[in-house]
């Protein structure tokens, strides 16, 4: 009998810790509770933290103007990493918080980790970030909505748009090995074999954060590519982009939403003169965009960064979708972000029985001195 | 052309390697006279670069020249790093110099953590653009293509800096004391070596190297945020130990081994698996010279 | 009783890069001697140890293990833990014990080649398992009992003062039902008293447990008082072989080693 | 010596203020300026730097005191170990019976009963207070079972495993995948996960034979690289970094489970399989195999005289140690239905052998409180936010100063001497 | 010249030395004897200043020594050679000889004792540039006790010189160190497990036990002494 003492020891000792641990669950007052997960830490924080930005901005605007159905709306942030087992204690603890309804996650990865809690307790979710297509293609989380289009839509379109508008014959891709990057280069992949006037003349993909990019950069030149199609986030990008300008290649450089954001510019400076990059299409007129960009700008004197204006939307559309709801009930919310169009930054949106945006789209830009120019 | 393709992989395998090499000299130097794996190192490249990059802005708007920045900016890299480097084995890894083996191993994997929390708080998550402190000079213009600029300049300072630091080993009273001292501490004590003393400075030579290197390939890369000394210390790192760690000459080999293996598996086979080609390459040298290409083969004595 | 030799070294050699450790050492053992090995500090005694229990693969010559019941085996390149459960095990110049082991475990570690127990065994102690487990433990301590270490069978090894330590080493060597024994400087540190403590276990192992044993020593009291027969090596070749009486007044071991008096106390 | 009040001695007070000018000086570019190269502005928070002094000035001063009165400091730090239950258990995990210096004491077994009655009955009940705390109890028990097996191949056997995420990939990826293509159960999965990750254990160990200490921690790094890569690479079979998603939770004789339940039977299965683990390494510990390992790791070449196999032994303890990997891998992509490469990344090694080297190498209860802590400390720290992953790795340096041998140490095995008939 | 009172000094929560007072003179050769573990290699180590004491004193010309760093100790002119010789394995024999004159900035003194003691012990000059690991077990000890004789020290510390050294060596060392002191005047503070050599060159003697001194006496005194004859020299 003994022996198994230490056994039990463990298991009591487990037990034990976390009961003390145990924070009492806070019975809350009346408000909608608005989860919002994503990374806040880690490497791709830059990622998660202009959402939370968003959220807070928006939600400060609709409690001063009385709040949703009358009640006030309460953030309730958590950090994910952007890490599909961090993201299923995340979205445990936010529906042990009793949110209502979830802005997130940031990553595809964590998004199809948490997506199965949130359906178990009948929350819907919204993420402004997580683009790969079996989110909403596949059918398997029928409780998942974004603002931002998939990417098949938007590797459809860099590739047409290399191949008719740039001519280009040999099409290199490369990507980052990453989630997002290596979904987004094979489906350009995809595209490009499926068009019979050009053809993939490298795929490969790099080691994102490496200290240098010679090598790659190298045999994109031997492969004779006329285009280079990035799948990945700009820091890698500018960095690649910078070794081939330095080794004066003429290849067109084609990335996509990764891409597109004002750090990209920043950061490569002359680099990023020429670049093409397909992106959520422009919205710097709409007047919503201008005004959450300016609440940033008030409140901590840089531009927002990444997925801001989509996070804004989605924070806009699923509480205005609750608001037309009557309730947060589940079915009920649903067919609201369904039939309900609402006025965002990113225009007048609702969304298709799959849960992708109606009325967000891609387009092509192009950086021509150090800004974003949509083409056609 | 395709010996001009060779050689172009080897000279970008030789810049890379000369990057490792520049951080695995820091990283062999700590390893050599305490016998920690300093897991913080990446982390005080990075501090080295942040520091550059914000003392080169503040100096910008102040309106100083910009040979003036370029100086100011690596000397204020230098200094701090070297700062970091100092307090950080006083706070972590001094305390725990008579700890079991691994502690100190613990002690230095969460002062990483630390170290990246504490830029990515006080600064910010984002890329920033950074300064080309290194101008393209003119006389290299025509062979720039080849080799740019700031490459040369990391090919240069790896080899000059290998150079320097051999000497100070090999022939300066501190560089024997610091031998001595990795050799048999309590011996070194008494022979009136201040043994506190030889392993501060051996942490402030390896910081200065850190920021050095950090200086320079983020003035290549053009850009820096507080994870980029994660992936730079884990390669400087096998870099070290794939030259026989503790050794000089062996991690400046390491550095090139690697870095040319990177580059040519790329080049010829697929990046894709760069790395499985990288540490496969460290497993088969360490099979058969298990204590790396130049380390030492002591026989254990019995 | 026919004698029986137990170990035949014949011309061992050793190079080590260029340098050569042992050059053409020859040593025979027969069953029940204590033999001693003796010469000045690098004359290569613990490199021969080394060879002979396979710890260095000699660079020529050849080793031979008999005394084990069946023909001699030959040791030449043969792993050290085969060699110990060949019936030859050893103790070293500075003892490696098991440090953070107990004093009972690091003799039940000796035990290990005599016994069998697996992990299989190990996850669901099988009465055959716990019996062997058991007898492990009777046997080990036992065996702490014949070097008068029973008392501190559960104290950490590192704990033991240094002249036990040099006993439980010993202790834990014959756990391997050794029939040749090898001991490296076994009085080495010790005070004289200890060392008398030692010169009796040593004639109590051979005469009690009929354990043949060869031991480097410099203490020359022990030497002469312990041993039938001394070989003394200098440079890596032997210089002279014989009893206590005929190397204490061989000219040349007088000059390479012990100096004009022999014995001072 | 001092008498008074040591920690305010005037000398005292100017050391204290030397170090806090010289943090002061250290953190002045990254903490008081703030760069965006990006926006092209400077900040200047000299707030901040008022704040470092302040805390570096009361830091120091109370680090000295607790370095200076080092049994002072043990005391608080050890207050923990000093609690009656902890030091009961202690006492229990590390002998059977009294020793000599009587710090054991053998209590009523029928008070012990009702007390692992009652713990037990905790533990099942544990799932009722809510899902979060269940969720990450899961989660800090799988880190148990990984904790424990690195335990045999670092605590035990000495070997300095850096890339053990492997073979907890070895054991995801393996339920994953042939759930996908053949829809292989959980059941059928866990052993074969296991057994999978025990023939990488082997893989991994034959190249590695030779090699010692940091070099062999560089390997292991290197091979759980290589591991993570080819996941990423290997798109046929794993769907590289997109993962594989739709991994469905253990079955439980075809009952449907709501997500509620899903989550408590995971947490039982977490705690069956973290019992099994403790069962297993305990015994192992304690048997001719164990001692074996435990020799090795004090000294190869004194082991190998007497009579220990090297090769076969560190095999034995690559294999072990991956075994519970794999099984832990299983119950992970089960419980997280969602797998890709980036869960196996080098800073989960990492983790997992802080967890060791905090809980104190070699002995069970502490690698099984190093788990708890380590895992569930992130979590509580949610509540400081952004501070989180600093005050974590603080915590971890903090820990390593006051206590480098670990929580608990030393354990110290006590055999039963049977004498009778001997004398 | 150099005295222990009260010295008190803990390995952790084990108290090694309890309360140990020892006396030297200048000019003497004084031999602590004693079992292992009696607490002699801690009673050197405490004097170094390398496992510094918990309490008591340690007054070295006047200055009390106990709470000063070993370099400070070094620089004072106090010297140790230790247990086991622990040369600087991969250090040439020349630089582990500079090592020994490490905080000397006298360099035509340091230039004059290394021809010294590369004549006191000939092979040195003839491996100089071999490095120090490669000697043999008697080699180190010389070059041990040279390393040591470089800085210059008034009064050296020697643990178990005859330790694990042949007989012929043995008496090498020690012939050396009686001219050491005799040539130089250098006080010398020996550590032996080898009693009766020890005290056959030394003027006095202390007996350490369990981390106190039991007997003191003078060599000869010692030597003949009854209990001394028992415990230490197995007659």
């Amino acid at each position: 009998m003994k022996r198994f003492h230490t056994s039990l020891t463990a298991t009591v000792m487990s037990v034990l810790f976390a009961l003390c641990l145990t924070a009492g669950q806070v019975f809350a007052a009346d408000t909608i509770k608005l989860g919002v997960a994503g990374a806040h830490s880690g490497d791709l924080a830059s990622y998660g933290l202009p959402t939370v930005n968003a959220a807070k901005f928006v939600v400060a605007d609709i409690n001063a103007a009385g709040g949703v159905l009358g009640k006030q709306v309460e953030l309730i942030i958590e950090d994910d990493v952007c890490k599909p087992e961090v993201a299923t204690s995340t979205a445990t603890k936010l529906v042990t918080s009793g949110v209502d309804i979830v802005l997130g996650h940031i990553c595809s990865g964590a998004t199809k980790a948490a997506m199965g809690i949130y359906h178990g307790a009948g929350l819907v979710c919204i993420s402004p970030s997580a683009t790969a297509p079996d989110l909403t293609l596949s059918g398997d989380y029928p409780n998942f909505f974004r603002t931002i289009a998939h990417d098949k839509v938007q590797a459809e379109l860099q590739v047409k748009f290399v191949i008719e508008k740039l001519g280009a014959k040999k099409i290199a891709i490369l990507h980052d090995k990453g989630d997002y990057g290596k979904g987004a280069a094979s489906l350009a992949k995809q595209f490009v074999e499926a068009n019979p006037n050009a053809e993939v003349v490298l795929f490969e993909g790099v080691t994102s954060g490496s200290v240098s990019f010679g090598p790659i950069v190298q045999k994109v030149k031997r492969s004779r590519a006329d285009a280079v199609i990035w799948g990945g986030y700009h820091s890698d990008a500018s960095k690649i982009i910078r070794q081939m300008n330095k080794k004066k290649m003429k290849a067109f450089f084609v990335g996509a939403d990764g891409l597109k954001d004002e750090t990209f510019i920043k950061v490569a400076g002359k680099d990023a003169e020429g670049v093409y990059v397909s992106g959520p299409m422009d919205y710097s007129k709409n007047p919503l965009a201008i005004k959450a960009k300016e609440q940033h700008k008030k409140a901590y004197g840089d531009d927002p960064g990444a997925f801001y204006l989509e996070a804004y939307a989605a924070t806009l559309a699923i509480l205005n979708a609750v608001e037309k709801a009557g309730s947060t009930e589940y079915d009920a919310v649903v067919k609201a972000l369904m039939t309900e169009y609402v006025e965002t930054p990113l225009g007048k949106i609702r969304f298709d029985e799959k849960g992708d945006p109606i009325g967000v789209g891609f387009t092509m830009y192009q950086v021509r001195k150090g800004q974003f120019v949509e083409l056609n | 052309m395709e010996l001009e393709y060779f050689f172009e992989l080897f000279l970008g395998g030789l810049v890379k390697g000369s990057i490792y090499a520049l951080i695995a000299l820091g990283y062999t130097m700590v390893y050599g006279v305490v016998e920690l794996i300093n897991f913080a190192h990446g982390e005080i490249y990075m501090l080295g670069a942040y520091t550059a990059l914000i003392v080169a802005s503040v100096l910008t708007v102040l309106g100083f020249p910009q040979l003036a920045i370029v100086v100011m900016a690596g000397l204020a890299a230098i200094i701090w790093a070297s700062a970091y480097g100092y307090t950080v084995e006083k706070v972590a890894y001094k305390p725990l110099r008579k700890a079991p083996r691994l502690s100190p191993l613990i002690s230095a994997i969460g002062m990483s953590i630390f170290l990246q929390n504490y830029v990515l708080l006080a600064q910010t998550d984002k890329f920033l653009p950074f300064p080309e402190l290194i101008p393209e000079f003119e006389f290299w213009e025509p062979y720039s293509h080849i080799i740019g600029s700031p490459s040369l300049m990391i090919l240069v300072s790896t080899v000059i800096i290998m150079m320097l630091l051999t000497y100070i080993i090999k022939y300066t009273t501190m560089g024997k004391a610091m031998r001595a001292t990795a050799q048999d501490r309590t011996m070194a004590m008494l022979v009136g070596i201040s043994v506190n003393k030889v392993i501060s400075f051996t942490f402030v030579i390896g910081s200065s190297l850190a920021a050095v290197g950090g200086v320079l390939v983020a003035s290549q890369m053009g850009q820096i945020n507080f994870y980029i000394g994660f992936m730079a210390g884990i390669k400087a790192f096998t870099a070290a130990v794939l030259g026989g760690i503790g050794s000089i000459p062996g991690a400046v080999l390491g550095g090139l081994v690697l870095g040319m293996t990177e580059s040519l598996a790329t080049g010829y086979i697929s990046s894709d698996y760069e790395d499985v080609f990288a540490f496969a390459l460290l497993v088969l040298i360490l099979i058969f010279r298990p204590a790396g290409l130049l380390g030492r083969n002591t026989t254990q004595k019995v | 009783m026919t004698t029986e030799t137990i170990l035949d070294v014949k011309k061992l050699t050793m190079d080590f890069g260029g340098l050569r450790a042992l050059n053409h050492v020859d040593l025979t053992i027969q069953k029940g001697e204590i033999v001693a090995l003796i010469g000045p500090n690098g004359a290569g005694k613990t490199t021969f140890f080394n060879c002979v229990t396979g710890i260095y693969t000699p660079t020529g010559g050849e080793i031979f293990l008999g005394g084990t019941g069946k023909k001699p085996i030959r040791l030449n390149g043969i792993k050290p833990n085969r060699i110990a459960d060949l019936g030859m095990t050893r103790t070293f110049q500075n003892i490696r014990l098991f440090q953070n082991m107990t004093v009972l475990e690091n003799v039940m570690i000796g035990r290990h080649i005599r016994t069998q127990a697996g992990i299989f065994s190990a996850l669901t102690r099988l009465p055959s398992a716990r019996k062997e487990e058991k007898k492990t433990i009777d046997d080990a301590y036992n065996l702490l009992e014949k070097v008068d270490l029973a008392d501190w069978a559960n104290e950490f090894a590192k704990n033991l003062p240094y002249g036990d330590q040099r006993r439980l080493e010993i202790a834990r060597a014959m756990a391997t039902d050794p029939v040749l024994l090898l001991l490296d400087e076994p009085a080495a540190g010790m005070n004289p008293q200890e060392t008398q403590r030692l010169d009796a276990l040593i004639r109590k192992i051979r005469d009690e447990e009929g354990i043949t044993i060869l031991l480097i020593e410099h203490d020359m009291k022990l030497v002469m008082n312990l041993s039938e027969r001394i070989y003394v090596m200098d440079y890596g070749s032997g210089i002279a072989t014989g009893t206590p009486m005929d190397i204490k007044n061989n000219p040349a071991v007088i000059k390479a080693y012990l100096g004009e008096e022999v014995i001072d106390a | 010596m001092d008498t008074g009040i040591p920690m305010f001695k005037l000398s005292e007070i100017k050391k204290s203020l030397v170090v806090a000018l010289w943090f002061i000086f250290l953190t002045f570019p990254i903490m008081v300026i703030k760069v965006n190269t990006i926006e092209n502005f400077i900040a200047w928070r000299w707030r901040n730097m008022f704040m470092i002094g302040i805390c570096s000035f009361v830091i120091s001063l109370v680090w000295r005191y607790f370095q200076e009165n080092e049994a002072s400091g043990q005391r608080i730090l050890s207050l923990f170990t000093q609690i009656p239950l902890v030091k009961r258990l202690k006492g229990m995990s590390v002998s059977e019976r009294p020793t000599q210096d009587g710090v054991i004491r053998e209590s009523n077994p029928m008070i012990q009963r009702i007390f692992y009655t009652l713990l037990i009955v905790m533990a099942l009940l544990f799932p009722f207070v809510n899902d979060y705390q269940t969720t990450i109890l899961t989660t800090a028990l799988m880190y148990v079972i990984l904790g424990l097996g690195l335990n045999i191949a670092v605590g035990l056997a000495g070997l300095l495993h850096l890339g053990y995420v492997a073979f907890y990939a070895v054991g995801a990826y393996t339920y994953a995948i042939l759930n996908m293509h053949y829809g292989v159960g959980f059941w059928v999965a866990l052993p074969l996960g296991g057994l999978l990750a025990t023939l990488f254990g082997i893989a991994l160990g034959i190249p590695v034979l030779r090699l010692r200490g940091d070099y062999l921690a560089i390997v292991t790094l290197g091979f759980g690289e290589i591991t993570r890569i080819t996941l990423e690479n290997w798109d046929a079979l794993t769907q590289g970094p997109s993962g594989i998603a739709q991994i469905p939770k253990p079955g439980l004789f075809g009952m449907e489970l709501t997500t509620q339940q899903g989550i408590m039977y995971v947490y039982y299965l977490a705690v069956a399989l973290a019992i099994l683990t403790v069962f297993c390494t305990y015994r192992l510990q304690n048997s001719r195999i164990g001692r074996a390992l435990m020799a090795m790791r004090e000294d190869e070449i004194a082991s190998q005289a007497m009579g220990i196999n090297i090769a076969r032994t560190k095999l034995t303890a690559f294999a072990l140690s991956a075994s519970f990997a794999g099984m832990a891998g299983v119950l992970f992509a089960a419980k997280t239905g969602f797998i890709n490469p980036q869960s196996f990344t080098f800073m989960e090694s990492a983790i997992i052998l802080s967890i060791v080297v905090l809980g104190g190498m070699g002995s069970i209860l502490g690698v099984i409180i190093g788990a708890l802590i380590l895992i569930l400390l992130p979590e509580y720290l949610r509540e400081v936010g952004n501070y989180r992953m600093l005050l974590f790795g603080a915590s971890m340096v903090i820990m390593m100063i006051f206590r480098p041998q670990g929580i608990i140490s030393n354990v110290r095995k006590v055999y039963k001497i049977d004498q009778g008939g001997q004398k | 010249m150099l005295k222990l009172s009260h010295v008190n000094t803990f390995y952790g929560n084990i108290q090694a030395l309890k309360g140990l007072s020892i006396e030297i003179n200048e000019g003497e050769i004084i031999t602590l004897i004693g079992a292992n573990g009696a607490g002699k290699t801690t009673t050197l180590m405490s004097i170094s200043g390398v496992v510094p004491p918990r309490s008591g004193e340690i007054i070295f010309d006047g200055v009390p020594i106990h709470a000063m760093s070993p370099e400070k100790i070094v620089k004072m002119g106090l010297c140790q050679v230790p247990e086991g010789r622990r040369i600087f394995p991969q250090l040439t024999i020349l630089e582990n000889l500079d090592m020994g004159a490490y905080l000397r900035e006298d360099k035509d003194g340091v230039q004059q004792d290394l021809d010294y003691v590369m004549d006191l012990f000939p092979i040195l000059k003839e491996r100089r540039n071999q490095a120090g690991g490669t000697l043999s077990g008697g080699e180190q000890q010389m070059l041990a006790i040279s390393r040591a004789l470089m800085a210059r020290p008034r009064l050296l510390l020697l643990d178990e010189p005859s330790l694990g050294l042949a007989p012929l060596i043995i008496r090498q060392i020690f012939d050396i160190i009686a001219r050491i002191n005799k040539e130089n005047g250098t006080t010398i503070f020996l550590v032996e497990q080898n009693a009766n050599l020890a005290l056959k060159s030394a003027h006095r003697g202390y007996v350490m036990e369990n981390g106190v001194v039991t007997l003191s006496d003078t060599a000869e005194n010692l030597l003949a002494n009854e209990e001394v004859k028992k415990a230490y020299l197995g007659i």
